[in-house]
């Protein structure tokens, strides 16, 4: 087993995507991420990849495009104003069938919003925040392994699913320190004949080819737009099958099932354990994947369920999926923060109590 | 001087008319008798034997429809 | 019989372009494939359309292309030439795509001296989009957005892009030519292969801007759209080099 | 032991992170579980700066500490803000430096460390005042052993500030309790 070593989030997120093959990365500072461009200036070279510092979030993502378009391995990254600029460009690798790493390190909003933890930019991530038919492939860890684990097969699932893999990360993850466990370096597609061999639809000059090979970003008519998406949409199926991850706690005897991912999955167990301590059965469902959402998790609920609470830091954006989730078949509520502010395991104590007091 | 051959690719025209502005010896014009797959009135050479295969035509044509020889 | 003039092999030949007639887009894509096939390096080559009316190049220029989101072109070429450092590159933009929603796209490819070149079709008017108001548009030129025609007070004055680019110090080639007469496309092309051999040989960023027709928004009968370029953009928009490296000289 | 939950606070450029740094680093020379999650603003320095240490010999579901075992408050807005936090029969560390004010418990263990009077006199520098602190709340919490911190102290001043060693080490044993 390899060394454990103590990390900081934005740096470990690094590491985990150059061990999973990416060598080209371009950034543009903003907290609380900025640990990433710097650690990717620092040793991105020192692997034979590439670091660019774009003019801002738009020519980041855009150069991801280009290098993702002639097969490199991309890693693109982010803060939730950033996020909003790139969504040109997510969009934009959708229509274009690329591959792309983006970790989200997502603050308080709207708007400019705050530096501090927010889960604010959760439809942002699932529900594409470009314009068009598209998904972002969606992981929430909850931990800073976890995360370093989906950021590295992240890297290969977008090259398999044609499509940008994004690992959402609240603001605490991306600052906090924790140990974790390295990955082995994969070896990268890197090279004319790599990228060929294992890429044929990229740009690398036609080279023997006997075509040429184009990519479109505005495909010539309605019917070649749709014949596009829905060549896309067998990925996203592919993706509900194969893709949905989720952990579960106690639900057999749970009086209260709770929702929660990212950290405040980890405050939320805490706050069982207080419970737990007071008498009050509860259980929790943990999604990993946030697209596609494990909606099926919610048929595991026990009989002694009251009530299902979404535990957010964001207004309800996470109950909508939770609700088609229980599909009618429980009551749900919510206990969120927003704008930056966290709660503790005792005010989700608290107000899970406050709310157990107004369901029979 | 050379005598010119042009060759039309007559199905890419256009019916533009930049040829027929910038030929030296104005022996180039639109056939109005003519209809292209595209809907317009292909150009042609009006005066074959005027040709001197100086290449004005075909280097002002934007769609690649003139090409040109000397005997 | 001798071969004076063949269409390049590096269009596309059984497509029709998209462009109406008149339109310069096809010469200025004719030049760029013509000194790319002498070079023999077709092959090799990896280009970025705009969006615009040439969001269409991909299907006509025979080389491994990509469209690019309006503006961005330069920012896609520089993650191309990260991906690929021995190829050629280059960028095929209008003046709404590069001066407006593109502008700084195009300012930092230049301020980091991207290897890669960039040509840059000026004809004053959005295209595609139908006649609209771009920064490049002149003084007294009518727009669909401008239906009184630009004036300063309201728009201020049109941007000369190469006289910016040339600021760059890691632009090391940015030349203005025209596509209004024989002997200014056949200057056009000596600047196109310059471009290409500032490329080679990784002098930094070259950059060539193009002035072309735009006959259906202008509202000028094909033939006569030259002769509106001509009296009309070259007094405002001077041609020649700014910028020229002893090396390619 | 079984979790340590502790939680430093003070303004930026007292060291403040580094403190809650080398605790981490220090656990995990030792094999134990730790999470460090700093607090932090929009200013680069001055401004308030706190951490959250929690070290465990099992794993930690929740990084983010309710009530802390133990504190450190190196300025008095800290004391202000985080003494009522503290659990009861925890331990208060104070910068008596800069805080003359007695804590408004009486159910808390508090610890007075004359931090940068110590570092300027003793050590003739004001620099190390954290590293008096931090010795201090190792002694007296043994969150992590002297000899893990030690080590964490040479691995940080490898290199080109190995000469601040022997400064620093001596700054850790600097404190003596009452």
């Amino acid at each position: 087993m390899a060394e454990k070593i103590l990390m900081k989030g934005n740096e470990a997120f690094c590491e985990a995507a150059m061990r999973g093959g990416a060598r080209f990365y371009f950034g543009y500072p903003i907290t609380p991420q900025s640990e990433i461009p710097e650690y990717m200036a620092a040793h991105m070279d020192e692997i034979g990849g590439c670091f660019v510092q774009a003019e801002s979030e738009l020519g980041a993502v855009n150069m991801g495009i280009g290098a993702a378009a002639a097969g490199g391995n991309v890693m693109l990254s982010s803060s939730s104003p950033g996020i909003a600029l790139m969504q040109e460009g997510m969009s934009g690798l959708c229509v274009c069938h690329l591959p792309i790493l983006l970790v989200s390190v997502s603050r308080g909003g709207p708007g400019i919003g705050d530096i501090r933890p927010s889960q604010a930019d959760y439809r942002q991530a699932t529900r594409g925040g470009g314009n068009g038919d598209y998904h972002l492939i969606t992981f929430a860890p909850t931990t800073m392994q976890e995360a370093v684990d989906l950021i590295y097969e992240g890297v290969a699932l977008a090259d398999e699913y044609r499509n940008p893999v994004c690992i959402l990360c609240d603001a605490m993850m991306g600052q906090m320190m924790e140990a974790v466990e390295l990955p082995e370096h994969k070896e990268p597609v890197m090279g004319d004949a790599a990228i060929r061999a294992y890429k044929p639809w990229a740009l690398t000059g036609q080279g023997d080819r006997a075509e040429k090979n184009r990519i479109h970003a505005m495909p010539w008519s309605p019917e070649e737009l749709q014949e596009s998406n829905l060549e896309q949409k067998v990925y996203y199926d592919k993706a509900e099958k194969n893709l949905v991850r989720y952990e579960t706690r106690d639900l057999e005897d749970a009086e209260v099932v709770f929702v929660s991912y990212g950290t405040p999955a980890r405050i939320t167990t805490e706050a069982m354990e207080m419970l737990k301590a007071e008498g009050i059965n509860t259980g929790m469902i943990r999604p990993i994947s946030v697209w596609p959402y494990p909606y099926a998790a919610f048929d595991e609920i026990g009989p002694k369920t009251k009530v299902i609470i979404s535990v957010e830091l964001s207004l309800g954006q996470m109950m909508e999926d939770v609700k088609l989730g229980a599909n009618g078949r429980w009551p749900v509520k919510l206990i969120s923060r927003t704008g930056g502010v966290l709660f503790s395991s005792q005010d989700i104590v608290d107000e899970t109590k406050e709310i157990l007091k107004g369901v029979k | 001087m050379a005598k010119g051959i042009l060759k039309f690719n007559s199905d890419k025209c256009k019916g533009c008319g930049l040829c027929v502005k910038f030929c030296p010896k104005h022996i180039l014009g639109l056939d109005t008798e003519e209809v292209n797959a595209l809907g317009y009135h292909p150009v042609g050479l009006l005066e074959p034997d005027s040709c001197v295969g100086c290449a004005t035509c075909a280097i002002m044509c934007p769609d690649g429809v003139i090409s040109v020889y000397t005997e | 019989m001798k071969t004076v003039f063949e269409y390049t092999k590096g269009m596309e030949e059984s497509v029709s372009t998209s462009y109406c007639p008149g339109c310069t887009h096809g010469i200025a894509h004719r030049l760029i494939m013509e000194v790319l096939e002498e070079k023999g390096v077709l092959k090799d080559t990896i280009g970025i359309a705009p969006v615009g009316c040439s969001i269409a190049a991909p299907r006509f220029m025979k080389v491994d292309m990509i469209e690019a989101f309006h503006g961005r072109a330069p920012a896609v070429a520089s993650g191309v030439r990260r991906v690929h450092p021995d190829k050629y590159i280059f960028t095929y933009q209008g003046d709404g795509d590069l001066t407006s929603i593109g502008g700084n796209e195009i300012l930092h490819a230049a301020e980091r001296g991207e290897k890669f070149s960039t040509f840059f079709i000026n004809n004053a008017i959005y295209g595609m989009t139908g006649g609209q108001m771009a920064p490049t548009t002149l003084i007294g030129q009518k727009a669909t957005t401008a239906p009184m025609g630009r004036y300063v007070e309201k728009h201020g004055m049109p941007l000369k892009m190469s006289e910016i680019i040339a600021q760059c110090e890691c632009a090391v080639f940015v030349e203005r030519v025209a596509l209004d007469t024989p002997a200014h496309v056949r200057q056009a092309k000596k600047a196109v292969q310059k471009a290409f051999e500032v490329q080679e040989k990784r002098l930094g960023f070259a950059f060539v801007e193009f002035l072309s027709t735009c006959p259906s928004n202008w509202g000028v009968p094909p033939a006569k759209a030259p002769d509106w370029l001509a009296e009309n953009m070259i007094p405002y928009y001077p041609l020649g080099n700014f910028r020229c490296p002893e090396e390619v000289k | 032991m079984a979790t340590t939950k502790l939680l430093i606070a003070g303004s930026g450029g007292q060291g403040v992170m580094v403190m809650g740094q080398m605790i981490a680093k220090a656990a995990i020379l030792e094999g134990k579980k730790v999470t460090y999650l700093p607090s932090y603003g929009p200013e680069m320095r001055g401004g308030t700066a706190n951490c959250s240490v929690i070290v465990s010999d099992n794993e930690i579901s929740c990084p983010v500490i309710n009530a802390p075992t133990d504190i450190v408050v190196m300025n008095l807005a800290s004391m202000r803000k985080f003494e009522g936090k503290l659990s009861a029969g925890g331990r208060m560390f104070v910068n008596q430096s800069l805080i003359t004010q007695d804590s408004s418990r009486d159910d808390i263990e508090v610890h007075k460390v004359d931090a940068v009077e110590i570092a300027k006199k003793q050590l003739g520098n004001e620099k190390t005042s954290n590293m008096v602190m931090l010795g201090a709340i190792v002694r007296m919490t043994k969150v992590v052993k002297m000899e893990s911190i030690q080590k964490v102290v040479e691995k940080t001043f490898a290199g080109k500030k190995a000469a601040m060693i022997p400064l620093n080490l001596e700054a850790l044993e600097a404190w003596q309790a009452d």
